[in-house]
């Protein structure tokens, strides 16, 4: 039983690894088609990744620089590692929905202090806007995360996603409608994808925190961005689209969540700052405080 | 105001000016150095409110320098070019900035490229030119191919010829 | 990619790498720019064959210098071929970088570019269409599986030679105040 | 009976050091700095080998009141009075070299340690008297010390000292009525009888306590003393003022909450109130949390923004506490514990920055100081981890233990004010690191070199263990049990490593296992790739062109977009309104001041109309 346990830890975090390539491979697939061009081929970050970790030269800024980067890609492996995806959950009795909400801080910060660290003025503004960003979708997806817990009576992700098993009706999105819309009204903004993206934009502040990485280090960055794509659609397919039986239909939800995401992202420009704050704080705030207050009183 | 009244105008205030209208909307004006910036207030008056340019001329052979102002009225869709001439060596003459201020930017390039001073004008530093040791490059008298054979070194194509 | 290229792919991954995900540094150095916007959206999309125009030198390793090169924007080009990572390409485009094209005798355009960064390829073309810059890239592919696009290699090698010549251009450049004409400096 | 005279050494030892301190200043300073060290270290000896001991000590029999006073120590006792003196300890051994060189030091460290034993009198005491004796001497000696700087610090310590009088003087109030109504001062006593009382009256007692209380650990409408005390105090007594000391409210509210008031009586409060009593202190304890934490976001002076976080912190206490189940209790417990390590820890990181950079807290012009000062900055960044709960440090175990409890408990808008507040942390608290160590070393600063080694051992002790309590959080939730089982109140069920099956999933040794094993995966990773070239601050992408060598990379006024969308609200309003209510006051006493007009006969006439006024109401009584 310890053997098979220890297997399926370790399998979570590699499942979500090849899952994040292929994303990142589909999303400019898709993104092209929509452009009406034809886009690279769907192995194309595995080239790039390659390219990138057997680059003849990395340029480092010191310890902290490094050690920032790997605290990201491990802050992301570890928060695959406590989320059930399909049936597989091996660590949820060590680390509930809580758990998982403080451990996606990891990466964020590692990020953060490797970007401190790269001593460039683009790369601290990155930083603040990223940050702001995360202040911004953070008070509808709490509020929506608390009317799941409410709503089911636990903290605890697997019941969650069990709780959730009965029927199409029994999804989350069917007991808390308004939550749903505002925690998907609020997805690109988590997922950092455009309109939201002005933190690593290339055009005004050469790509923000992303800066200074060059060679493998921009190859970390990279792969940590897509398991962090992985982590917040799982997530969500968990809270709101009963989690799936089986990986198989598990990873069909986050795919189907993902193409939409990729889809709002193809055709929508960039929002500044304030212009994100001012949407984070009306639409997605109000419908997930209404779909909390529900929550509140039918548990009541 | 039609172009020969302002034809009159000129030549009747301004001492030592010559005005030929050469077409429709097209006044050129020869004025001498020192009457050049109090034409230019008479024309401001009459309406020219927009200074499109200042452009020198290099007539070697006569050894002198020419400033042409173009001015343009948008009332009276009239384009004057008002002419001065300088002398080549040591080229001095006074500042239009007092009359159109952004006069100073098109004197600054002057300056450099020809080596013009404009007296009263407070920025005639260095401008397009990326730490220009050599003489204002645009003069006729400046070889350029000599300066690319030392600056760059042997140029094949150049030996050719 | 065919089946073809999968041995190749698997003998030498670093070459397989390189050549299909040539990231370009969006620096527009001289008139050709203007070429670079429909090479990479819809109508020519240069994605396809892996070409991303990237943000700064440190995440790229194709520089595409368009067009005559000025005094002044020699010095930007010197430093952002220094930022990038090795291995690096460089394709000059149009006769200007080569010999000051038809700025041959200008007091301000640089002669030949190949006296200041290495030159892995030059495209003929006033200023080059998209179809010649896919078949560049695709020329650059062979190289490199050739290994013949060795520009950075060349740079560092005789790197003296390269920064005698960046010295008498650009003397005033923040690169040369502090350090002396040193023979090997390892950059 | 060793117990006892180890028990009855602790107190005379704290004062008698104090004095003994002071007088050896006079000799050498060299003597009085060791006898500061070893009179701070003594406390921390004696509590821990009274561990799991409970004694009672009558000391002192009034001869007028008829009462005894007497010291105790339980589990709740002896929890306060090891954090206390070990922070204290940490405190002054920092201050040795941070103080060095500066005038009156025999009267900063006799204070210090006054102050000390202070905290240890009020924690030891078993009835009001003492209590209220010791948290007046406390009181005083932390006023000595906030206005020890001059100028400015004078003006904040008298703002603390007006409210600190506040709350005693509605303590000495409380006091005396139970005195009135039960006739003993002894706490223990006081429990059984006040549970009798009618529920007004009780409130009016709770009431009194949780004002004084709630002063001392600034709750929001009383909480304005604190942001002034906290930056114009010396640094190593900073970081005990927001470590230990605004932490005893905690202690005095779990004192009056469980063992004076008993917990089942404050519920029956509900019947005069609609609403229950620990609901509105919940709230209280809520706003605590969300509004200092964005003032906190708008600051730009460093010990500042820690000062608005240690207001914002003490929410989380308070929101613990106000539940009164189990967990919440632990959590709220087990957050004092961690709240007093990273918040010293944090003060004394930028007491650091401060004694290298000669006094710099403006957050603005400092930066990249993580090169010449890597302990200060691994400490800061230990510091805030636990400050923002990250896993594996402790304040995750007793954030997640307050989260749990309010969910449980039904109330998730609380949850959301609190969950919030870590958001808002993690923006304020990075501004801080990234602003002071990250970034561009300016030329003004590029010769700082690390602190001498007396400053950094309490800044490694700390660091050390933030992070044994979050990887073993069961040797804190240990003795927290035995607290609760003192209090009353059922005590939380722990293992080493976190919470059992039932009560809720955590387990930090399976998070520290899943964080190692990643960190080793990616750096082998990492390692396979070609080593990378070390690049200096002025190799860094500047389109083209170079890197000015002034100043390439600053950051100022770091969240401008969030400050335009938060400024607005969160104008300190209880600040303003205690600035107007003083307006007002001084006007009014300016109409009484003219009373006195000076001259002699006003005053005869005076007294004569006040000696017919009592004539006339005697009279009027027989009439």
């Amino acid at each position: 039983m310890m053997v098979k346990r220890i297997a399926l830890i370790l399998a979570l975090p590699v499942v979500g690894f090849l899952v994040a390539v292929l994303f990142m491979g589909l999303s400019r697939k898709i993104t092209a088609r929509i452009q009406r061009r034809y886009g690279p081929p769907l192995y194309q970050p595995i080239i790039d990744v390659v390219k990138l970790l057997t680059q003849k030269e990395n340029i480092s800024h010191g310890v902290l620089f490094d050690f920032g980067i790997l605290l990201g890609l491990a802050g992301a492996l570890v928060t695959i590692a406590f989320i059930p995806a399909g049936g597989i959950h091996p660590l949820s009795t060590s680390g509930d929905f809580l758990v998982v909400l403080y451990l996606m801080l990891l990466s964020p910060l590692g990020l953060a202090l490797a970007a401190g660290a790269s001593e460039n003025p683009n790369a601290s503004i990155g930083v603040s806007r990223k940050l702001t960003l995360a202040l911004g979708y953070e008070v509808p997806f709490l509020l929506a995360a608390l009317a799941v817990m409410t709503r089911f009576g636990t903290t605890s992700l697997v019941e969650i996603v069990s709780a959730q098993q009965s029927s199409m009706l029994g999804w989350g999105a069917a007991a808390l409608p308004l939550s749903a819309l505002a925690t998907f009204l609020v997805l690109p903004a988590m997922l950092g994808i455009r309109p939201f993206d002005f933190a690593t934009a290339p055009q005004e502040i050469a790509s923000g925190p992303l800066v200074e990485l060059g060679g493998k280090y921009l190859a970390f960055a990279a792969i940590q961005g897509a398991l962090h794509t992985y982590i917040v659609l799982s997530l969500f397919v968990d809270l709101f689209l009963g989690g799936g039986a089986n990986i198989l239909t598990f990873l069909a939800k986050v795919l189907a969540v993902f193409f939409v995401g990729t889809c709002i992202n193809a055709v929508l420009p960039r929002v500044s700052v304030a212009q994100a704050l001012r949407y984070l704080w009306k639409w997605p705030t109000l419908l997930a405080l209404a779909g909390l207050a529900i929550a509140a009183v039918m548990r009541g | 105001m039609s172009e020969e009244n302002l034809k009159k105008a000129i030549e009747r205030d301004l001492e030592g000016a010559t005005a030929t209208v050469q077409n429709k909307g097209r006044l050129v004006a020869a004025v001498p150095k020192a009457g050049a910036v109090s034409a230019l207030i008479l024309l401001k008056a009459h309406g020219f409110e927009h200074l499109s340019a200042i452009s020198c001329t290099d007539w070697l052979e006569q050894g002198e320098f020419e400033l042409v102002y173009h001015l343009w009225s948008y009332t009276d869709k009239i384009h004057v070019m008002l002419k001065t001439r300088l002398p080549r060596e040591a080229p001095r003459t006074v500042t239009a900035s007092p009359v159109f201020r952004h006069a100073q930017t098109y004197e600054r390039e002057i300056h450099e490229m020809y080596g013009v001073h404009f007296e009263g004008n407070p920025r005639l530093t260095p401008f397009l030119l990326d730490h220009w040791q050599g003489p204002p490059p645009m003069r006729r008298d400046f070889d350029t191919r000599k300066y690319v054979q030392d600056a760059f070194g042997s140029t094949p194509s150049l030996e050719e010829e | 990619m065919d089946r073809a290229d999968i041995p190749k792919a698997l003998k030498s991954p670093a070459n397989w790498g390189q050549k299909y995900s040539l990231w370009a540094v969006y620096f527009c150095t001289g008139c050709g720019v203007i070429e670079i916007p429909p090479v990479i959206t819809s109508r020519w999309d240069a994605e396809r064959f892996g070409v991303l125009p990237m943000a700064t030198p440190r995440q790229a390793n194709l520089f595409l210098v368009t067009g005559y090169v000025s005094v002044k924007t020699l010095g930007a080009i010197i430093r952002t071929y220094d930022q990038m990572p090795d291995p690096k390409y460089v394709v000059g485009f149009g006769s200007c970088p080569v010999n000051g094209g038809m700025y041959w005798d200008s007091y301000n355009t640089i002669k030949h570019l190949d006296k200041y960064i290495p030159v892995d390829g030059w495209i003929a073309g006033c200023m080059p269409r998209p179809e010649a810059i896919f078949v560049a890239v695709v020329h650059l592919w062979q190289m490199i599986d050739k290994g013949i696009a060795t520009g950075y290699k060349r740079y560092k090698e005789d790197y003296e030679y390269y920064e005698r010549n960046q010295r008498e251009v650009l003397p005033h450049l923040a690169k040369f105040e502090s350090a002396e004409p040193t023979a090997a400096r390892d950059i | 009976m060793a117990m006892e005279t180890l028990f009855a050494v602790i107190l005379p030892a704290a004062f008698g050091g104090a004095l003994l301190v002071y007088l050896a200043g006079k000799v050498s300073g060299a003597l009085r700095n060791l006898l500061a060290v070893l009179f701070a270290a003594a406390p921390v000896v004696l509590v821990a080998l009274l561990h799991g001991q409970d004694v009672r000590l009558g000391y002192y029999a009034l001869p007028f009141l008829q009462a005894e006073l007497a010291l105790r120590v339980d589990a709740l006792a002896w929890f306060f009075a090891i954090t206390v003196s070990a922070i204290d300890l940490l405190a002054v051994v920092f201050s040795l070299r941070y103080m060095q060189g500066k005038r009156g030091l025999d009267f900063y460290y006799s204070c210090m340690l006054l102050v000390n034993a202070g905290m240890l009198g009020i924690v030891f005491s078993a009835d009001l008297i003492s209590l209220f004796v010791c948290w007046e001497i406390m009181s005083w000696a932390t006023y000595l010390l906030i206005s020890y700087k001059g100028g400015k610090a004078v003006a904040a310590g008298l703002k603390y000292m007006i409210m600190s009088t506040a709350g005693s003087c509605a303590m000495l109030l409380a006091v005396a009525s139970l005195y009135a109504t039960c006739g003993t001062f002894d706490i223990a006593a006081l429990g059984q009888q006040l549970s009798g009382m009618s529920p007004g009256y009780r409130l009016f007692i709770l009431l009194m306590f949780v004002l004084a209380f709630g002063i001392k650990n600034a709750i929001v409408p009383v909480h304005v003393w604190l942001p002034d005390a906290h930056s114009e105090a010396v640094s190593p007594f900073s970081a005990v003022l927001s470590g230990v000391l605004v932490r005893m409210g905690v202690y005095g509210l779990l004192l009056v909450l469980f063992v004076m008031m008993r917990w089942a009586s404050v519920l029956r409060l509900s019947i005069s109130w609609p609403v229950d009593f620990h609901y509105i202190l919940a709230w209280v304890g809520a706003i605590t949390i969300v509004v200092p934490t964005c003032i906190a976001l708008l600051q730009d002076d460093a010990k500042r923004l820690l000062a608005w976080h240690g207001i914002g912190q003490g929410g989380y206490m308070v929101l613990g506490i106000a539940f009164g189940t189990s967990m919440g209790i632990a959590g709220g417990v087990f957050h004092t514990l961690n709240h007093a390590t990273y918040i010293a820890l944090l003060f004394m990181v930028v007491g650091a920055v401060e004694y290298r950079t000669g006094g710099v807290r403006n957050l603005n012009e400092l930066g990249g100081l993580a090169k010449r000062m890597p302990v200060s900055f691994v400490g800061g960044l230990i510091g805030i981890s636990g400050l923002i709960g990250l896993p594996l440090t402790n304040g995750f175990v007793s954030k997640w233990l307050i989260y749990k409890t309010l969910i449980g408990e039904g109330h998730p808008f609380l949850a959301f004010a609190a969950l919030i507040g870590t958001w808002l942390t993690i923006l304020s608290v990075f501004k801080l690191l990234h602003n002071i160590f990250l970034g561009q070393v300016p030329q003004k600063y590029a010769g700082v070199r690390e602190v001498p080694l007396s400053m950094q051992l309490p800044v490694a002790v700390l660091s050390l263990t933030i992070l044994a309590l979050g990887v073993f959080p069961g040797l804190a939730l240990r003795p927290i049990a035995a607290v609760q089982s003192s209090l009353g109140v059922p005590a939380i069920k722990t293992t080493l490593f976190g919470v059992p099956r039932e009560l809720g999933e955590l387990n930090t040794i399976n998070i520290l296992a899943g964080v190692a094993l990643s960190l080793a995966a990616v750096y082998g990773l990492f390692a396979l790739g070609k080593r990378a070239r070390r690049a200096d601050q002025f190799d860094s992408y500047g389109a083209g062109s170079y890197v000015p060598t002034d100043r390439y990379q600053y950051s100022a006024k770091f969240y401008q977009r969030a400050y335009e969308f938060i400024g607005p609200y969160v104008r300190d309003r209880a600040d303003d309104f205690y600035a107007w209510f003083v307006g007002k006051a001084e006007g009014l006493f300016e109409e009484v001041r003219k009373i006195y007009t000076g001259n002699v006969n006003t005053y005869a006439a005076y007294i004569v109309i006040f000696l017919t006024l009592l004539i006339l109401l005697k009279m009027g009584g027989q009439l």
